[in-house]
């Protein structure tokens, strides 16, 4: 069958590529997105130890659940913080929005 | 007995809160009660210094210990502990602080800008010098001396005055800032060394008559010593670490002055003395030729700047940078007379400076000049005013019959003891060198023809005159009877371990 | 190499071509739309980790709510018309860190022995999830009902503007 | 009543100065009376005390005195000694001297200037003044330990900057006061350097005695007790103004004329003297340039002030230079080992000194005026005082049978005999000096005709509260020298003449060498008949001299530059060295070190202050990168 450390591996690259994402990109929305694929990592990872290591309490079942759920949320709040950011000022890249510094 | 060393703490902390429910707008009845708690303060130390009789071991008389926090993590029995007593170094430091806020008190009687705070701050001041004066517990010994050195802040930042000089000005902030800050520095490497120091000697106790008995590894002693010497060096304006002094006193008060040189900077030679040489005693050893070097140095250095300044307060501040080199002297002969010496001239320091700030203070609050270039024989409206500050003038530059000769032999004899020539000579010289801008002093501000300016000045307020002649009695006292002081200093100094013969 | 194998192989690769697309694509629709691709994949590695309850919702949630925000949000920020490249000054060190972590992340998962069953996925049947979601995760279950109405109230809050504007 | 009672001989002026301090103001005179009481009352206990030291003595075989309490004591840890200071007194034939020669001058300086200080504002403090100088410089001759003459001689330095500080409006008397104190206080560096000295490697006591019975038992190393007496000795330059130490002397004349006669001639100057005196035996025994290190410097004194004294026109200024002259001599004798000669010669100095500041008091008093320049003729006016002061004058000279005579010859007797020819010939040309300025001071004072006439007409003879002291003085500045005589002290009660009295080793009577007497009193005598036709009349002679020696008489006028060399290094050495390091303190310790370690402070957040750049990609790179720092740190540290 599949071992675990195939799973472990494909959560590693979708982790990295999110990671690059996030730290490359300059658009919000963008950079939204890769946190998504991060996240996507991350349950991916929760799921594979869950059902290999784990199947009596399963709780990385639940925790990816969770982080769904959660994730949904971010993204609401999140498009609502980008979406406020450009009708305020226009911006949509993260880089531009430096007000608070120094 | 125990109970007025308690009393000693309590009295100055009892009244603060008294002082913050006087309705502000009576400003006298503050006062009066500021004179009313001096005065017992001074009453109780003087009974204790009277009272004070050596009786053996290392001298600790009156004790009062009650635990406070043992048993815990790291502290063992009696880990930390309230502990009070009095010995025979302590008891005539006690005797100078209850002198000096006595007369301190009568010199700030006409300040009218926020009387009540300004007492609460002095009296939490002094609390924390007799803390640090009786406390024989390490951990509270640090306590008190911050509480002692943090209302410096407030009392020169709000009471303070600035001042413009010719190619600089010092404004009252950048005193208590430069002051509160250099002290803090100090602190951080005392508190370092305590810890280390409790850490090593591993009786999971700040007691210090129990840290006196651990022996501790002699590399130990070198290393963490001079962290007590440079930390409680700073507060005794220990050059090159001095400078927080002198610009302190020019902004402070008179009242704060007289406190800060008199009794505060006692404060740093004591804890040298009290934690550094008796609880490291081979580091102290090992340390002492810089310490004496320091010392000589800040004695000529402190007497050499005294020389150029004109400035009354700069002259007073760095003249006390040259009278605690003398201390740091004493203290580095490691041998009965010097470290005696040094004893006797911490007192004698502190009550003849404390005698010449109330004298430039009371001329400046008539004045509103210090710069003694611009007076000029004023010893004619105010001759009492004129003696006072002559008769600090010339303790301070040693005339035998006043306190700070008996002190200064003493010194100088320790010095020659211990070998150190170089030292010796230079410390005499540095003596003549103060009999000159004394001297210079007097002649430029006091003598010669009255400047027509002055003529309107007066004599000093009865309450100055009052503190004054309270600081001239001490003076003479030890200046011409010095055996009791002697008596007690000497038995207990006998017994810290590393004093030679 | 199994027929399990082989497929994991397949999703996995469309999962990644999809991420590298996300991160990589010259135009941000393009991104979007990769972004779905990727995340179907992710929801066939479900599967194929036999948990199809988390495959359904990761469908349902991301396929449909997540993405078509997205697309919402690129349209209400008019993103094609932003000038100036996608990717800021720092790219390469976001490469360099990214590789670097894969690198460790890597290593670490194959040097580390796993204790238990590491070839073969147990099922977790939904009964199961839906008894354990409902007696022992019951508070956090709540809480995060409570968090999304929370963060529902705050995007509107947020979105809606101030009075007048 | 006898020597052990000897201390309140001090003890009586002491209390005195106490009593005028406190309620001086509020007694009736001011309290003067009681200051004159105190010092006659200390002048009669003298006697009892003299009395009983020859009563006990056996023969010229003395024994001293001594009587002494714990001042101060401490144990010395883990050495088993105790650490003493004592108040002690000690009784010896120099010790009487002094005593005698303190009260009684102080005496007639005090009743004199009853009268001279009359109607001045501070009267009551002159009173009280005097009386703290009468006991601190009884304590000092008494003290039987070095740490107590020490304070008496300090004090007596304090009383001196008091009383040269007492008309302190003076702009020139307040730096006086002030040059005085700190010259001699640089002595006392020196001084107090030699106290330490003998008492660190000698018996832990300060007692004199003791550490010179120490001495002779050889328990000081040569060397060191060499640099210990010279140390001591810088003590007695400071005081006694000997050169390079003399500077404050003249200039102390702007006291109060009693008070020069008191303490600038009769009593603290020769305090130095007194204590080379007393420390003799240590110079004998530490190497012999010690003692011509003595002689040298008494030796360069007296020719400097002789010259200094030809071209001083102020009438007290001259007396102090001839008091240095004088001090001169005496070290000049003590250098010699001669304690009978110094000895005798402070004794009759004092009277004749004295007797010739009191009688320019006399002057002064009367004319206001004390610039030669302006008196002249005041013989007519003045008579007692202007025969007084001829009588003084002649002393100083050494005219015999005058006082000054025989004191001396003793020296003169002594130099040639223990000495170099030459210190010899110096001596005797300085005689000739002597003769001539002294000569100068009386002719121009008092004879011929006044120089201006205003001045002339103030000139009045005073009273008898002036004049009697004047004369007391006169009478014993004329028969003072014949105590040599074993006749003369015989009939006083002494077992001889004052070489049996005070002596350093072994008593000897009085000789008397016809050769020196000759030779001195052609020298002596030649420089008055010299002086006379040089400065008599119009002193025209004089001018003309002057004129032909234009550079030499500024020379002399201007003091040798010394006080300029002094007074440039003060401004530019010792200022200057103030002004550097206060200089130092303000820019390198405090603005360099102190602000300079807080700005290094500021700056540093300052500059990292823009490492938060406000853009979160650079944040998260910054998150990032920590975390794969650590896990790589975790991992290297793992496998």
């Amino acid at each position: 069958m599949i071992p675990i450390d195939n799973f472990l591996v494909l959560s590693a690259i979708l982790f990295s590529l999110g990671m690059y994402g996030v730290l490359a990109r300059r658009n919000a929305v963008l950079i939204l997105m890769s946190v998504e694929l991060m996240l996507q990592a991350v349950v991916i990872n929760f799921v594979a130890f869950a059902v290999y290591l784990d199947p009596e309490t399963f709780t990385g079942i639940i925790f990816g659940i969770f982080v769904i759920v959660i994730a949904a949320a971010e993204v609401g709040l999140a498009l609502a913080i980008i979406l406020r950011l450009f009708r305020n000022r226009q911006i949509s890249n993260v880089d531009e929005a430096d007000l608070l510094k120094w | 007995m125990e109970f007025v060393l308690l009393a000693l703490i309590v009295i100055p902390l009892a009244v603060c809160p008294l002082f913050m429910v006087i309705p502000s707008q009576y400003p006298q009845l503050s006062r009066y009660l500021a004179a009313l708690a001096g005065g017992a303060l001074f009453g109780l130390s003087l009974l204790l210094f009277v009272a004070y009789e050596f009786d053996g071991g290392s001298g600790l008389r009156y004790e009062l210990q009650w635990a406070w926090l043992e048993n815990i993590g790291f502290l063992g029995e009696n880990g930390i502990t309230f502990y009070l007593a009095l010995d025979g170094i302590g008891a005539p430091m006690v005797l100078l602080n209850g002198v000096v806020i006595f007369a301190a008190v009568f010199v700030s009687w006409n300040l009218a800008n926020r009387t009540k705070d300004f007492f609460v701050l002095l009296f939490l001041l002094v609390a924390g010098v007799y803390g640090v004066f009786i406390s024989q517990d390490l951990f509270f010994f640090f306590f008190w001396y911050e509480v002692a050195v943090l209302p410096m802040f407030l009392l020169i930042a709000v009471w303070g005055t600035s001042s413009e000089f010719k190619t600089f000005a010092r404004t009252k902030e950048y005193g208590a800032m430069k002051l509160t800050l250099m002290l803090v520095g100090g602190s951080v490497l005392i508190w370092v060394a305590i810890m280390a120091l409790f850490i090593e000697a591993g009786a999971g106790t700040y007691d210090m008559t129990v840290l006196r008995e651990a022996a501790l590894d002699e590399d130990f002693q070198k290393v963490v010593y001079p962290l007590f010497m440079v930390g409680f060096g700073v507060l005794a304006g220990m050059w090159p670490l001095h400078t927080w002094s002198p610009d302190g006193h020019v902004a402070a008060p008179t009242g704060v002055s007289m406190l800060h040189a008199g009794v505060l900077m006692k404060l740093g030679a004591f804890g040298i003395l009290r934690v550094g040489m008796t609880l490291l005693p081979e580091g102290a050893e090992f340390w002492a030729p810089v310490l004496m070097a320091i010392g000589v140095t800040g004695a000529v250095y402190g007497s050499i700047s005294a020389l150029a300044q004109t400035d009354l307060k700069y002259m007073v501040g760095y003249s006390s940078v040259s009278h605690m080199g003398f201390v740091l002297m004493g203290l580095a002969s490691m041998n009965q007379i010097g470290v005696n010496g040094a004893v006797l001239q911490m007192f004698a320091h502190g009550a003849m400076t404390a005698l010449m700030f109330t004298s430039v203070g009371a001329l400046y609050d008539q004045a509103h000049i210090r710069d003694m270039t611009q007076f000029g024989g004023i010893a004619k409206p105010m001759p009492r005013h004129t003696a006072f500050f002559t008769i600090a003038g010339l303790s301070s530059l040693g005339l035998p019959g006043l306190a700070g000769f008996v002190a200064e032999f003493h010194i100088f004899v320790g010095v020659f003891e211990a070998g150190y020539w170089w030292a010796g000579v230079l410390g005499v010289i540095s003596a003549a060198i103060t009999a000159t801008y004394i001297l210079r002093m007097l002649a430029k501000a006091y003598f010669g023809p009255l400047n027509e300016k002055w003529a309107g000045l007066k004599e000093m307020r009865l309450g100055e005159q009052f503190a004054a002649v309270l600081l001239i009695a001490m003076i003479l006292l030890m200046g011409l009877w010095p055996a009791p002081f002697i008596d007690r200093i000497s038995a207990t100094v006998e017994m810290i371990p590393g004093i030679a013969g | 190499m199994t027929y399990e194998e082989a497929l994991f192989y397949v999703i996995a690769a469309i999962t990644v071509a999809g991420a590298l697309g996300v991160v990589t694509a010259r135009n941000v629709i393009h991104s979007a739309l990769f972004l779905i691709l990727a995340l179907l994949g992710v929801a066939a590695v479900y599967v194929l980790l036999a948990s199809e309850f988390l495959a359904i919702v990761q469908v349902l949630v991301y396929g449909g709510a997540v993405t078509i925000l997205i697309l919402f949000a690129m349209m209400l920020t008019r993103v094609r018309d932003i000038e100036g490249p996608l990717d800021g000054p720092q790219r390469p060190f976001a490469a360099l860190a990214a590789t670097v972590f894969l690198g460790t992340t890597v290593l670490a998962v194959t040097q580390t022995e796993w204790r238990g069953e590491t070839d073969e996925a147990t099922v977790v049947t939904i009964e199961q999830i839906g008894e354990a979601l409902f007696s022992t995760w019951a508070m956090p279950f709540e809480i995060a009902s409570l968090l999304l109405m929370v963060a529902l109230i705050g995007a509107i809050v947020l979105a809606r503007g101030e009075e007048g504007e | 009543m006898g020597m052990d009672q000897a201390w309140l001989i001090p003890a009586i002026p002491a209390a005195a100065f106490v009593i005028l301090l406190i309620f001086g103001p509020y007694l009736p005179r001011k309290g003067d009376w009681l200051a004159i009481a105190a010092i006659g009352t200390s002048f009669i206990l003298v006697f009892p005390v003299l009395a009983d030291l020859l009563d006990q003595a056996d023969g010229t075989t003395y024994v001293a005195g001594e009587k002494a309490w714990e001042w101060l004591s401490f144990d010395l840890a883990g050495a088993g000694e105790t650490f003493n200071i004592e108040i002690g007194f000690y009784v010896d034939p120099i010790t009487i001297v002094m005593l005698a020669v303190v009260t009684l001058i102080a005496l007639m300086v005090q009743v004199y200037s009853i009268a001279y200080m009359k109607g001045d504002s501070r009267y009551g403090w002159y009173f009280t003044a005097m009386s703290l100088f009468a006991a601190s410089m009884l304590t000092l001759v008494l003290a039987n330990n070095l740490l107590l003459l020490y304070a008496g001689w300090e004090a007596v330095g304090f009383c001196s900057f008091l009383l040269i500080g007492f008309w302190y409006e003076k702009r020139s008397a307040a730096e006086a006061a002030k040059k005085a104190f700190i010259t001699t206080r640089i002595g006392d560096v020196g001084l107090l350097i030699g106290i330490i000295m003998l008492w660190l490697e000698g018996p832990n006591t300060f007692n004199i005695q003791e550490i010179i019975a120490f001495a002779e038992e050889g328990g000081y190393e040569t060397t060191y007790l060499t640099a210990a007496v010279l140390f001591l000795f810088m003590g007695a330059l400071g005081k006694s103004g000997q050169f390079p130490l003399h500077v404050w002397l003249p200039d102390a004349m702007e006291g109060p004329t009693p008070v020069s006669a008191l303490i600038h001639a009769a009593t603290m100057v020769v305090a130095g003297v007194y204590l080379v005196a007393r420390m003799l035996p240590l110079f004998e025994l530490a190497d012999p340039i010690a003692l011509d290190i003595v002689l040298v410097v008494g030796l360069i004194t007296v020719m400097i002030s002789a010259t200094m004294g030809l071209a001083a026109t102020d009438i007290k200024r001259v007396i102090a230079y001839s008091t240095l002259n004088s001090l001169g001599l005496m070290f000049v004798a003590l250098g010699s080992s001669a304690v009978t000669a110094a000895m005798l010669y402070l004794f009759v100095h004092a009277f004749f000194k004295a007797l010739l500041f009191l009688g320019a008091g006399s002057v002064i008093h009367a004319t206001e005026e004390q610039d030669m320049n302006r008196l002249g003729g005041l013989a007519a006016k003045m008579p007692i005082t202007a025969a007084m002061f001829a009588i003084g004058t002649l002393a100083m000279i050494g005219i015999i049978p005058l006082s000054g005579f025989w004191a001396k010859d003793e020296v003169l007797a002594v130099t040639r005999e223990e000495q170099h020819i030459v210190v010899y010939l110096v001596l005797l040309s300085s005689l000739f000096i002597t003769g001539l300025y002294m000569t100068r001071l009386f002719v121009r004072t008092f004879l011929f005709a006044p120089r201006e006439q205003e001045v002339y007409d103030r000139a009045h003879e005073n009273g008898l509260l002036i004049t009697v002291p004047l004369l007391i003085l006169g009478l014993l500045a004329t028969v003072g020298g014949f105590v040599v005589f074993d006749e003369v002290g015989e009939a006083l009660g002494f077992a001889g003449g004052f070489g049996q009295f005070v002596f350093l080793h072994e008593a000897h009577g009085f000789e008397f060498h016809l050769d020196v007497a000759v030779t001195s009193t052609v020298l002596a005598g030649g420089g008055v008949v010299f002086g006379w036709f040089l400065w008599r009349d119009k002193a025209e002679l004089a001018a003309s001299v002057r004129d032909r020696f234009a550079p030499i008489s500024t020379l002399l006028a201007n003091r040798y530059y010394i006080d300029e060399i002094y007074q440039f290094a003060i401004d530019h050495i010792v200022l200057g060295a103030g002004a550097l390091i206060a200089w130092f303190d303000r820019v390198v310790v405090n603005d360099a070190g102190v602000n300079g370690s807080a700005n290094i402070g500021y700056l540093a957040g300052f500059e990292a202050k823009f490492l938060q750049t406000g853009r979160l990609p650079n944040y998260a790179l910054a998150i990032v990168a920590g975390i794969l720092l650590l896990s790589v740190v975790m991992l290297v540290a793992l496998v």
